[in-house]
């Protein structure tokens, strides 16, 4: 490294660099990926290969609990996780059941819902009921679902983990009717024969804080012996990574990271993969703006008292 | 279908207005600025009405049912038809807010510290045993561990032992007991930090910004996801160049 | 009257929460769940003197003409425009449900302007760890490490200069970077919510005997 | 003396205390047999036989004991005598994974019989209970005799016991699971429970339980019934279990009554060291009141706030206090109004402009009252008004955006952020930063800290936040408590966690059960 005069110049540019500047930066680290399409590959870690195989191991027909345990200010990394969460279970013919004990939960479901759905205009009449498209009846790829046989929106229930605690005796004690139409839950075909936790062959739980996983490990997994798969956020996993070494949990995804590997599993790549590259480019810059802050730091150190920056 | 269009347009605007602030302040973001000041304190206003005030104190004194706005019965409607229903102490609460609110009678606005008096109590009384017991008690317990973990290091593969695992079998929980002990130590504020003492708030304090290392670097993952999030509604729900 | 009353009411409220811990007999879990709803039901009726207070500094700047004026309107009406929509034109208690007005305000104007807002951090994030990860003495540098192998070690990127390095597999910067999360990381919190405790143990105690009552005010 | 005395109650007598303490807290550590005997007369057994269940005891499920063995005896009369009718060793291979079986084909048809097993380990007998009378029958239709697997085997030793450490509305139910009750069993359905005021019925269903164990070693299910209890009454229970369309039913138990305790006596150990927190707080604090000197180290971002405040004098220009996002029933907040109280007492003898924006109604209260204070102490009540405190919004990113704007318009040169924050702390300490502002912070956020400590000049971690009232104010009860604080937690804390942890780790080699027994003394109920 040159200290010269020149070098000086530079350095102390670099100390006093505008915060714009940075801010430009990360904006363009961040969103030129996105137009770019730029792929990496990820490594799988283990515990979301442990996810992507218990939903795998599950028969078709088989019934799975959806609790959706965030707010729109976690939607960036758990929403993918969703999407990708749903497209794998109706690729696989598997109903599913959602719920949420965050009031703004069914409705972050219903939102990935509408995403996945490819055909939005339409009815079809049967047995006396219209059922529209988009609504009713949703087409991802080569399946078509409909609501209250594939799925189902038990809606939002306050309680925190009480309300766990007594679905694992009943269901109906919890959620008397659906969100969607009000509806007392057994007219719905799908709910034939469950009737508490343990009849659900799984439960996928996406949580960005409390109530969520941890809760959801404590009173269903370990009272009620159902198995859990869980998505987080970032900031919220490594509180729920001792369940995985002790088995509690069948599968944890953190942060967009995970969604990515989860999407690379399926095949499903989608926004999780695609801001993988952002995420990393973003990553990069931080880091070298800290050695950068750093070298300059040096470089200019003892020649010039430092200002307040 | 114009409404969801409309919205759209609106919330990418206010997006690039609040955004707008990182060049400098500017009218725009002057101008989203004080719409989010508005909108969310008319939120929270709308919210702690429906989601407080009416299910807590009117639906339980059966207030509401009086006035014809539900059909279940509260405290009134029991004790009128014979009934005990504790819910009635709930009046004290009622009169309470009322004696909050007349701090805008400035003459005996200092009634209002009656109702204050009850809310600072509850809180003091509820932290003094939440954080006793999850804090202090099952930190205690967690500290509480052999120093060397015995079972790790007899589960110990013999080949192909990673990193994670070596140390989590023989030093893992020499750091975690050094770490907290030396940490705490660090905050004993009724001794100078000398000799023995010093050198352990030493270490302490060098474990405490191993912390805020860590967790600093572990949260910046999950905040660049949020602005990612934003460009896709931006290049992709609004504009529709990505999708 | 003015202190004597406030300071009974606060150490009897603040010891039923502490008994009725250690004494699961009637009353006591029946008065604690109440004088928690009774928090609600006060802070509650409290924002009608924070929202009067607000309109009262906007429209205190509209009405002095000050250069501000134009924005306090647009506090004010946007105010105005939440609160009437919610009360009146959303269907009263299920005001949040999909479709209704309130609900549109809340997904295109309420959300937007929070996550947007949310979203800034990973700005200041950059610019921070750009202008604060000095290594200007020992103790910053070893927070700056911490910091840089954390981040380092949640990315493809790490395990790139793992390979670089030729560090076995294993024992890269991935390991390196969960072993300072699960033990150092957490030893350090760990002391940190000891202490906390301690503090608020000491600080509620004061506040209930009546030592601590800054609170209040004056006579 | 005082402090030898001190230091053998620390080291000795306090341990001692907990494990005491703890020793009676172990729930239900009543007699519980360790193996639990059925008989019924062989389903589908046409010539008429007598089948026996019952659970393994500890060493026969794991092999650890295999020259080992039960001996079943058989009697007409309850009383006797008993004459042995088999032996079943240890090693044998069983079917079930929990229990064994025996089929006693000998029985005569129509004979009553009673049953009981003795179990032979290293040479001593325990004995079970006497079950019966049975019959054997024989089944009318011929077919098959079902195999041990094909049987379905009630629930046994059904208790019901008033819950303890409740209010008194709820009866726990606990029995031994059916064997036929096994994890991912496609044929077990749970089981029923049956309540009724008379131990003569009518009983009626008033719930039901999953399969599964809730206690693994004593293979016991539990089961808290709340439903409609009359606390006057007396109950009486039965559990029915149900497996592929069948169902098999065990004892009643009863009579019981529900009943609230005054004691919760989980939380003894939280009360002994509650107690002594809270004990040696009082004690110095009765101390400081006479007269001694008390010592308390410095602490970096309180020495500063005289300077922070100096400065925006000098300056001319406002000082911002922000006391958190959080409302009144937060401690920190109200730490952080403390310590506002010294900064206000400050800028009032500095006539300095203090602003303070809050984010919670009462917190806007509770704010004004204490600037007024600070402002009359200091002889300055003319200076206050009440517009120096306000209100923006209760949402946190709403509050920061408004924040975020009177920073950059108005260039306070002081900033504090004292209290409890989230996500929104660097959105706030950032802006400040890039307007050259002074700023200390103070939080107990954990989460936060990283940030505020990157952002800003000064930061209270933690516990420091809640001593600042004492530093500030050098109030001699005020210092009490710190002291009592760091005697009775921090010092009792690194005591115990020394001691115990030497234990654990000597215990970690030698006996796995002591390392238990020591963790299960913290454990939070």
């Amino acid at each position: 490294m040159s200290n010269g005069p020149f070098g000086q110049k530079l350095f102390q540019a670099l100390l006093r660099i505008d915060r714009r500047i940075i801010f430009l930066v990360i904006f363009l680290a961040l969103s030129i990926p996105i137009f770019l399409g730029l792929r990496i590959d990820i490594t799988v870690t283990q515990e979301v290969r442990l996810f992507y195989n218990s939903v795998e191991a599950l028969s078709s027909g088989s019934r799975v609990l959806l609790s959706f345990d965030y707010d729109p200010g976690s939607e960036p990394e758990l929403q993918p996780m969703a999407e990708t969460g749903f497209r794998h279970l109706i690729k696989n013919h598997i109903k599913f059941i959602i719920m949420g004990l965050w009031p703004q939960g069914p409705m972050q479901a219903n939102k990935a819902l509408t995403r996945i759905n490819e055909v939005d205009e339409g009815f079809l009449v049967d047995n006396g009921d219209t059922l529209y498209f988009g609504r009713d009846l949703l087409v991802v790829g080569p399946d078509t679902i409909r609501y209250g046989i594939d799925f189902i929106n038990l809606g939002f229930q306050a309680g925190n983990e009480l309300v766990i605690q007594r679905m694992g005796s009943s269901i109906r004690a919890a959620f008397a009717n659906d969100a969607r139409y009000g509806r007392p839950i057994d007219q719905f075909p799908i709910m034939n024969g469950l009737n508490k936790l343990s009849d659900f062959d799984l439960v996928i739980n996406w949580s960005a804080g409390y109530p969520g996983t941890v809760e959801w490990v404590q009173f269903a997994v370990d009272r009620f012996h159902v198995p859990c798969g869980a998505g987080n956020t970032a900031v919220q996993a490594p509180q729920v990574y001792p369940y995985l070494d002790t088995g509690q949990l069948s599968g944890l995804m953190g942060g967009m990271k995970g969604g990515a590997e989860y999407e690379q599993l399926t095949g499903m790549r989608a926004k999780a993969t695609m801001s993988m590259v952002s995420q990393t480019a973003a990553h990069i810059f931080v880091v070298l703006f800290i050695v950068i802050g750093n070298l300059a730091y040096f470089m200019t150190r003892g020649r010039k008292k430092e200002g307040r920056a | 279908m114009f409404w969801d269009t409309f919205g759209i347009w609106i919330a990418a605007l206010l997006t690039i207005g609040i955004v707008s602030f990182l060049y400098r302040d500017n009218p725009v973001y002057k101008f989203c600025e004080s719409l989010f000041v508005g909108i969310s304190a008319g939120y929270w206003f709308v919210s702690l009405y429906y989601q407080n005030l009416l299910p807590k104190l009117f639906d339980n004194l059966g207030i509401t049912k009086l006035l014809g706005l539900s059909q279940n019965d509260g405290a009134f409607q029991h004790i009128f038809s014979g009934h005990w229903d504790g819910r009635i102490w709930y009046v004290l609460a009622g009169i309470l807010a009322i004696m909050m609110l007349l701090r805008l009678v400035s003459k005996i606005g200092w009634i209002s510290r009656w109702p204050l008096a009850v809310v600072v109590g509850s809180t003091a009384g509820l932290y003094m045993i939440t954080y006793f017991q999850s804090n202090f008690l099952s930190q205690l317990q967690n500290t509480v561990i052999p120093l060397v973990a015995i079972e790790r290091i007899r589960a110990l593969p013999s080949a192909g032992m990673t990193a994670d695992q070596f140390f989590a079998a023989y030093l893992g929980n020499l750091v975690l007991i050094v770490g907290t002990l030396t940490g705490l130590v660090y905050f004993y504020f009724s001794k100078e930090h000398k000799g023995a003492l010093g050198g352990a708030a030493k270490i302490g304090i060098y474990f405490l910004m191993i912390t805020f290392g860590a967790s600093f670097g572990y949260t910046v993952m999950s905040r660049m996801s949020l602005l990612i999030g934003r460009l896709y509604f931006l290049f992709g729900d609004w504009l529709g160049i990505v999708r | 009257m003015k202190r004597e009353i406030p300071l009974i009411l606060t150490a009897i409220v603040g010891l039923t929460f502490v008994v009725q811990f250690f004494v699961p007999h009637y009353p006591m879990g029946f008065l604690a769940d109440m004088f928690s709803d009774w928090f609600s039901i006060i802070a509650a009726a409290a924002i009608w003197l924070g929202a009067l207070n607000l309109m009262r500094v906007s429209a205190e700047k509209i009405y002095k003409r000050e250069k501000d004026r134009f924005y306090a309107g647009v506090t004010i009406a946007s105010f105005f425009l939440i609160v009437i929509i919610g009360f009146f034109f959303s269907g009263g208690r299920s005001f949040q449900e999909p479709g209704t007005r309130f609900d549109w305000l809340y997904i295109n104007i309420y959300t937007p302007l929070m996550a947007t807002m949310f979203a800034l951090l990973a700005f200041f994030v950059a610019s921070a760890s750009y202008r604060a990860f000095r290594a200007r003495n020992a103790q910053a540098t070893v927070l700056l490490l911490a910091a840089f192998v954390v981040m380092l070690g949640r990315t493809p990127f790490g395990d790139w200069i793992s390979n670089v390095l030729f560090l076995p597999e294993g024992w890269g910067i991935a390991n390196l970077s969960n072993i300072i999360m699960n033990y150092f990381n957490v030893a350090g919190q760990r002391a940190i919510m000891i202490g906390i405790a301690l503090g608020i143990v000491s600080t509620s105690l004061r506040i209930i005997l009546g030592i601590e009552r800054t609170y209040l005010g004056g006579d | 003396m005082q402090r030898f005395l001190f230091l053998v109650v620390l080291i000795v007598v306090m341990p001692l205390l907990l494990w005491m303490a703890h020793e009676r807290t172990i729930p239900g550590s009543e007699f519980f047999p360790p193996y639990d005997l059925s008989v019924i007369s062989t389903p589908g057994d046409t010539a008429g036989s007598i089948t026996l269940n019952w659970f393994k005891i500890t060493g026969d499920d794991d092999g650890s004991m295999p020259l080992s063995r039960y001996t079943i005896s058989r009697s007409e009369n309850v009383g006797g005598p008993f004459t042995e009718i088999a032996q079943v060793e240890f090693k044998l291979p069983s079917p079930s994974l929990l229990t064994r079986q025996l089929r006693d084909t000998t029985a005569a048809v129509g004979q009553a019989y009673f049953f009981k097993i003795g179990a032979e380990v290293n040479g001593k007998v325990i004995e079970s209970n006497v079950v019966g009378p049975v019959v054997a029958e024989s089944a009318e239709q011929s077919g098959a005799v079902l195999e041990f697997q094909e049987i379905l085997f009630p629930p046994t030793q059904l208790r019901a016991f008033d819950t303890p450490n409740d209010a008194g509305s709820s009866i726990t139910l606990e029995w031994k699971i059916s064997p036929n009750d096994v994890s991912k069993s496609a044929k077990f359905n749970g089981y029923d429970i049956y309540r009724s005021k008379e131990i003569t019925g009518p009983f009626a269903l008033i719930g039901d339980a999953t399969g599964g164990e809730s206690d693994l070693e004593r293979h016991v299910k539990t089961f808290a019934d709340g439903s409609n209890m009359d606390r006057k009454s007396a109950y009486y229970y039965y559990v029915e279990a149900k497996w592929d369309g069948q169902t098999a039913r065990s004892n009643v138990a009863g009579p019981v009554k529900a009943g609230g305790q005054w004691f919760h006596t989980g939380r003894l150990v939280s009360l002994v060291l509650l107690g002594i927190l809270v004990g040696t707080i009082l004690w110095f604090i009765n101390r400081a009141k006479s007269g001694r000197e008390l010592f308390i180290r410095k602490i970096a971002g309180l020495e500063a706030v005289d300077e922070a405040v100096g400065r925006a004098t000098e300056m001319g220009k406002k000082v911002f206090y922000i006391p958190g996002t959080q409302d009144m029933d937060n401690v920190q907040t109200i730490a952080g109004l403390t310590i506002l109280s010294r900064v206000a007492r400050l800028t009032a003898e500095y006539e300095t402009k203090l602003e303070v924006p809050v984010s919670r109604s009462l917190v806007m209260v509770t704010a004004r009252e204490v600037v007024k204070e600070a402002y009359l102490n200091a002889g300055r009540p003319d200076f206050y008004s009440d517009d120096m405190v306000y209100y923006l919004t209760d949402d946190q990113f709403g509050y920061a955006a408004g924040i975020d704007g009177m920073v950059v318009r108005q260039k306070p040169a002081t900033i504090f952020y004292q209290g409890a924050f989230y996500a929104e702390s660097l959105l706030l300490a950032e802006t400040g930063n890039s307007i050259g502002a002074i700023q200390i912070a103070g939080t107990a956020m954990p989460a936060q800290l990283p940030f505020f400590v990157a952002a800003c000049d000064y930061t209270l971690i933690g516990e420091e936040l809640f001593a600042a009232s004492a530093y500030l104010s050098r109030e001699p009860k005020l210092l009490g408590s710190l002291k009592g604080q760091d005697i009775g937690g921090k010092l009792v804390f690194l005591t115990l966690a020394l001691i115990f942890i030497a234990i654990v780790t000597f215990g970690a080699f030698a006996s796995p059960e002591l390392v238990a027994k020591v963790n299960s003394i913290f454990t939070v109920h």
